[in-house]
């Protein structure tokens, strides 16, 4: 007998919280989409007072579990187990109300409401009158950020925030629900290590309360550092369940992808070439002022930096989305004049942007449309016709190239996992063949094999001698990519490291210098 | 690892120095004033008369727009939430019909229920408000149960409320109605009637649940539904209220013309919708306040004032006006843009 | 003097006549100046344009009524102000308690349909079937017309005739077609097509042709006297219209407002009647409207 | 390095069982078949005929709605790229008066243009396509470079241009035309104008890089600009060539009433955004098709002389007109989504 949400989120509320050994647990659960069995007899435990990481590939339906749990999906089949309790979640408000708040993959804001109100929403403080409290909420927003030792305006508002701090915001509103059973589907994708740090800082203190925590993530440091136990999902399957003390690295991505990866950063040394692409004084007012730097064929130039460092808004400056106020570009020696992303294709760049769901897919679009929409521009089109079959069979080849888990070309995008849809958008930017690759946050919510992968591609682009320049908020990859990193803070360029010299504590300084 | 940076002082927050934002509606206040001054200058350069400086103009400014502004206030609470309401004239003219055949003077010789004449107020105000909520909440319902798009679900609403009007009387006025009802439309009672309906949804908007609501589902609806939000109940109150607020409207245009024809209200909807866009309600959602409508509305009436005021030749009115509608929103969104950077 | 003017519709093929013919006159008197408003058939946009008036204050006011029975509201308006006002075209329902300074120069509105059907009804010798087609439901002088037809076979002489449809075309002429279209696809059989206006008519007659039926097999009859009709007629496809003297109207309306802003005395009802017009008398026509 | 991996099964594809999806338009294809059987039941039932065999009716029902049909082509374009498109029914109109001011025979009496008698039938089509171009590169224009919303670009254009209609000749009709222009309105020709135009715009928009363009932009404007569209300049032929059809429209419309009236076309824009939409075109952008929007129209068309069939009350029809345009998206939808899961 399943009892109801309602009965439930009651007992939950008259702090008469039933004694089990698992805070929650689910048994045998299936979930299908049309077209794809994301979750088949899956079960998996939390007890109280752990973090248990969740691992697997893209796509093994690790967000689609935690989407039942959080009253999103209804699975087809299985039981819910909260407090050894059978219960049916049918909406968010069910979940939320049974003290389970989930952190999404996606940032799921409200862009024009303050970070106060975003956190708040359906909580509001009221006043006497039944008129909601701002003075008080902002308060409460205050005190909330105090606790955890963030610092954003609670009055600001979210659209004027850095991806980072939405996602710190995010953190927050799931922390001030107070819930039993906290779900983080991977937070510290959008994060650099200083944010992550702070992050693990506030999960170590609701793991001190007894809460029960599910931390989703693709980075296998912080598995090490944070999990007490780990389940390892593959392709809609339940692999195992460990403790995070008695295994290796390497155990795990073999549990993964049932496989094993031996070398995570391929980066070959390969000759560098001339200077490809040439950046002076380059300012956008308000943003960041004066950067200079070369990136030569075959060259790796990594950009590390804090979050909020200005990265981003040079790359998308450099490509046109938002031109220049002032300073130079050069391409091959020759000053261009760069307006608009049109015309930084035609000079062979290729941009990879970090929100893949604002800049990146046209999620409601199919996988082969979103591949083939950049090449289009000079490729594959006969009078204003599209080579329908050729452009097809270009597609088909870079999916599985990149290992896109997907049933057909067909498919939606919006219905692929977060790192499948990250591959398409690499995959639509490789068929361009560039000259010039940017990529932001390129492996953002990658799993480790799919990430090895698209390292290797990059660097075999390097080795053909393509000029790439990769933004990324994960120190490894930028150390283990990088010919030379450049380090960026408040919109000034501090200093350039070469491969050989570059270490974390050096990049560190000079990001914060 | 990396923990030991845990402790280095959170960043000072990176918004104070932009400061707060001007509330949008200062932009579309300085369009309205920016208007109405043009009209000034030219007033007296060719008609030698103050365009501002007369109390009959400034009267009926607001009072041609009273209607479209109460219809404004509940559109604009719909766009908010991402969605539209193209019936809310139709239901116009349906309440009309319905609430003044049943406000109808025992002088009157041809009354629709002639059982049923000289009731007090009450009942055709009860009654315009109920067929206003009904319409509103089959919108709603429409829309939150069956996911069919907002601009469809109004559209049939706007053509069936707009049949039910004619057929009511089989397209005959509905005329003779009580001075008690016809009170509400006479003088300034129209406008009167308009800002409070404003005032009330203004707070509403601004300072209870309701209007966080509202705006957050029209910000990004999956955020608001995995907050715990009932997007489905919420969204059927707020099409229940643009109901409302259109049978409203109906009473207050019957009562104003002493008479309802079943072709009151026409392309009101659209009158409204831009009232609310020049007043910086976003179509996309989430963005929007009734300060801004209001302004929205008088802007509309100005213009239309203005128009008669210059003796503008009437086959050039309609040219201008869609000029002036256009205008007026690029000047709002240059202007908001410039000042965002 | 300044005469503000509110026309019910532009877009109407009749007022249209009835508006150029004031704006004509006008320009032939010296210091005479007509502000025309469009109230786009909407009852609340002509009473707003009427305030409007009086807040610009202008000598005189015409208004041509979206709806008769809106008119009391306007002439206390108007009373208030102290500006004169005449109705054009439509007959007030106040028309007899009009106050002192208003008047109205119109026609009756039921003579129309009336004589239109009166004349089909002789063309059919009293007997056969008919369809209707009615002009916007919402509109008054669609209904008038509609009802006038009802009275005329209501008739003794007219006993004979039957409605077999009756459905609206919206005054338009695309919509006449397609309705008539419809009907014949249907199967449907009759003597006579009774139109609103001249419009439709028209619409039904291309479709009648379209679909090869015998002009002179069947009786066509509208009413406003168009040039489009005439000429309609002057080809035998037209066989019963009806002529309101719109110009005349218009004329009219212009002089009384003046005078009564002159503060001269008019006559507070002017009746300017219809004309029926057959293909006998169709040359007296072509030169007007 | 993992290359070698590379091949490693990929996951079971457990979708080989369902196949590729139907195309969505079969869905509103049934509720087309559906409206028409239960035409048909009800005809045989009520009025002892049958309501599809008959070459007339079929004709006339393609025919009522090719002139929506051809607005709707153009609009679902638009649509797609997540605009709107309010202005095509007083594109039509402005198009019909100009268009025909140059195709007057010289038999008529009062020409517009008494120097300009029987022209060949290209002068008009090149006047009227012209004029609806330029009215669509305006809204176009104004769209992509102020980044007003398409709503009120378009809604200002609708209201100019209705304006442009009535001063053009003040009000009066344009008659007297040339059997030579009149010829493309007679018969089936507005059926075969309108079905060509939907053919090559089917073509254009499945085959060609504007269409990939068109869905692109509406599925991510961001995105798409990104992508290295031209986002500003795409927008402007989107909204050109639906400005060109409405004007295609208004020739089509005069050719067939023999006349031009200033009138002509009102409300269009929305018969034509409602085929579009209940043929399947999201209004949020990004998805659409062309065979839906006729399917969509022809719908329109069916309801219509189904009424007249079945011989139901003008006072009726609206009340039901627009019960049945929210039926069938409900259908459409619900179809969709149970599809879907
Ligand atoms: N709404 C949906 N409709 C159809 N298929 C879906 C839907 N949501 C998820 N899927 C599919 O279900 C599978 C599991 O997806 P899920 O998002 O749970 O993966 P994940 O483990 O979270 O991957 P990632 O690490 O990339 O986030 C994928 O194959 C995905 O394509
Ligand atoms: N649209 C915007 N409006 C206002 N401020 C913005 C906007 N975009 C970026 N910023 C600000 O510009 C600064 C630089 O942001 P940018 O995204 O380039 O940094 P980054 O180093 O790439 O960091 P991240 O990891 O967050 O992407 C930040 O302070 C950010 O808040
Ligand atoms: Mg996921
Ligand atoms: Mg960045």
């Amino acid at each position: 007998m399943a009892v109801s949400p309602t009965t439930m989120a009651a007992v939950r509320a008259s702090g008469a919280v039933p004694k089990a050994e698992y805070l929650l647990n689910v048994e045998g659960i299936r979930k299908e989409f049309p077209g794809v069995l994301a979750l088949d007899d899956v079960s998996f435990r939390l007890k109280r007072g752990t973090v248990h990481a969740l691992m697997g590939e893209n796509g093994a339906g690790k967000s689609t579990l935690m989407k039942i749990l959080a009253g999103i999906y209804v699975p087809d089949q299985g039981e819910v187990f909260l407090k050894g309790l059978s219960i049916r979640l049918k909406s968010p408000l069910d979940a939320l109300e049974n003290g389970i708040a989930m952190i999404h993959q996606e940032l799921n804001l409200m862009p024009f409401m303050t970070v106060a109100e975003n956190i708040w929403i359906r909580r509001e403080p009221k006043n006497m009158f039944g008129f909601v409290d701002h003075g008080k909420m902002f308060e409460m927003t205050a005190d909330l950020f105090n606790r955890l030792n963030i610092a954003l305006d609670p009055e600001a508002q979210v659209r004027d925030l850095s991806v980072a701090n939405r996602q710190m915001v995010e953190i927050a509103k799931a922390v001030s629900y107070e819930s039993d059973v906290l779900i983080m589907d991977e937070p510290t994708s959008a994060l650099t290590e200083r944010e992550v740090a702070h992050l693990f800082e506030i999960i170590r203190s609701l793991r001190s309360q007894g809460i029960g925590i599910v931390y989703i993530t693709h980075k296998m440091n912080e598995l090490f550092e944070i999990a007490d136990e780990f389940s390892v999902f593959r392709d809609g399957r339940y692999i195992g369940t460990h403790a995070s003390t008695d295994v290796t690295r390497d155990d795990i991505i073999k549990m993964m992808v049932g496989r094993e990866i031996t070398q995570m950063f391929p980066k070959e040394t390969v000759p560098i070439g001339d200077v490809v692409l040439s950046v002076k004084d380059l300012s956008l007012k308000n943003v960041f002022s004066g950067v200079s730097f070369d990136v030569r064929a075959g060259e790796i130039l990594g950009i590390a930096g804090l979050v909020g460092s200005g990265r981003s808004n040079v790359a998308e400056t450099i490509f046109g989305v938002t031109p220049a106020t002032s300073g130079s570009i050069a391409i091959n020696g020759k000053p261009v004049a760069i307006a608009s992303p049109n015309q930084a294709i035609q000079h062979g760049m290729a941009f990879i942007t970090e929100d893949r769901k604002e800049t990146g897919c046209l999620l409601i679009l199919d996988v082969l449309e979103n591949m083939q929409i950049a090449v289009l521009q000079d490729r594959f089109v006969k009078f204003g016709f599209v080579a329908e079959k050729e452009i097809s069979a270009a597609c088909k080849v870079m999916s599985e190239k990149l290992r896109v888990k997907t049933p057909n070309l067909q498919e939606r995008v919006e219905n692929l996992s977060g790192g499948n849809q990250q591959k398409v958008l690499i995959g639509r930017w490789l068929l361009t063949n560039p000259k010039i690759l940017i990529l932001d946050e390129p492996t953002r919510g990658i799993d480790v094999g799919a990430k090895a992968e698209i390292h290797r591609l990059v660097s075999e682009l390097a080795k053909q001698g393509v000029a790439v320049i990769m933004i990324s908020s994960e120190m490894p990859e930028v150390l283990g990519m990088s010919d030379r990193i450049m380090v960026m803070h408040e919109g000034r360029v501090t200093g350039f490291l070469d491969r050989e010299e570059a270490t974390q504590v050096k990049v560190m300084e000079l990001a914060s210098k | 690892m990396t923990s030991e940076q845990a402790t280095a002082k959170a960043p000072a927050p990176t918004t104070s120095k932009r400061g707060r934002r001007l509330p949008p509606e200062v932009s579309i206040l300085l369009v309205l004033i920016g208007i109405a001054l043009i009209y000034e200058i030219l007033g007296w350069i060719f008609v030698g008369q103050s365009f501002l400086m007369n109390q009959q103009r400034l009267t009926i400014i607001i009072l041609q727009v009273s209607v479209i502004g109460i219809i404004a206030v509940g559109v604009t609470q719909v766009i908010i939430t991402g969605g539209i309401d193209l019936s809310s004239g139709s239901v116009v003219g349906m309440t009309a019909m319905i609430a003044a055949s049943f406000a109808q003077a025992s002088t009157w010789a041809r009354p629709v229920y002639p059982g049923l004449t000289d009731l007090p107020f009450i009942v055709p105000l009860i009654v315009g408000l109920g067929i206003g909520l009904l319409a509103g909440v089959v919108n709603g319902a429409l829309i939150a149960q069956t996911k069919i798009p907002p601009f469809i679900a109004t559209l049939g609403m706007m053509v069936s409320a707009r049949g039910v009007a004619k057929w009511y009387t089989k397209g005959s006025p509905v005329s003779g109605l009580t001075d008690q009802f016809n009170f509400i439309g006479t003088g300034i009672w129209p406008v009167v009637v308009f800002l409070v309906v404003a005032f009330i949804f203004h707070i509403a908007l601004r300072y209870t649940r309701y209007g966080k609501f509202t705006y957050a589902i029209g910000a990004n609806v999956q955020a608001a539904r995995v907050s715990g939000i009932n997007v489905e109940r919420h969204l059927i109150k707020v099409y229940a209220i643009a109901g409302v607020l259109a049978g409203l409207a109906g009473i207050v245009t019957a009562a104003r013309a002493q008479t309802a024809q079943s072709g009151m209200g026409v392309t009101y909807e659209l009158d409204a919708i831009a009232a609310a866009v020049i007043g910086g309600t976003s179509l996309t959602g989430g963005v929007g306040r009734i300060t801004g409508t209001v302004i929205g509305a008088i802007i509309l009436g100005v213009m239309i004032s203005g128009f008669t005021f210059l003796r503008v030749d009437a086959y050039y009115q309609e040219i201008i006006k869609g000029v002036i509608i256009v205008a007026a929103v690029v000047v709002d969104v240059y202007r908001q843009k410039k000042r965002k950077v | 003097a300044n005469i503000g003017v509110s026309m019910a519709q532009f877009d109407d093929n009749f007022l249209t006549v009835l508006r150029n013919g004031m704006q004509d006159y006008a320009k032939t008197l010296d210091g005479v100046t007509l502000q025309v408003e469009d109230a786009q058939n909407d009852v609340a946009k002509q009473q707003s344009q009427i305030q409007n008036f009086i807040a610009s204050k202008v000598d005189a006011i015409i208004v041509n009524p979206v709806d008769t029975d809106a008119t009391a509201a306007m002439s206390k308006l108007a009373t208030a102000a102290g500006i004169p006002l005449v109705y054009v075209n439509r007959e007030p329902v106040n028309v007899n308690e009009l106050p002192a300074k208003q008047a109205f120069v119109a026609s009756n509105e039921v003579e129309s349909g009336t004589l239109e059907t009166k004349e089909v009804c002789k063309l059919l010798k009293g007997k056969g079937k008919i369809v209707v087609m009615m002009g916007e439901l919402s509109n008054q002088a669609a209904r008038q017309r509609t009802k006038d037809i009802h009275d005329v076979i209501a008739t003794d002489e007219c006993k004979g005739l039957t409605i077999v449809e009756e459905q609206t075309a919206n005054w338009s002429r695309t919509q006449g077609a397609d309705l008539m279209t419809n009907w014949l696809s249907a199967g449907l059989e009759f003597d006579a097509v009774i139109s609103n206006n001249d419009e439709m008519a028209i619409g039904a007659i291309q479709a009648l042709k379209a679909a090869g039926r015998k002009m002179d097999s069947v009786v066509i009859a509208g009413v406003d006297a168009t040039q489009d009709a005439l000429a309609a007629m002057a080809a035998g496809d037209l066989d019963v219209t009806v002529f309101q003297n719109a110009a005349g109207q218009g004329k009219g309306s212009v002089d009384a407002a003046l005078k009564l802003a002159k503060g001269e005395k008019v006559e507070a009802k002017v009746y300017i009647p219809f004309e029926l017009v057959t293909p006998d008398n169709l040359s007296k026509y072509q030169s007007k409207n």
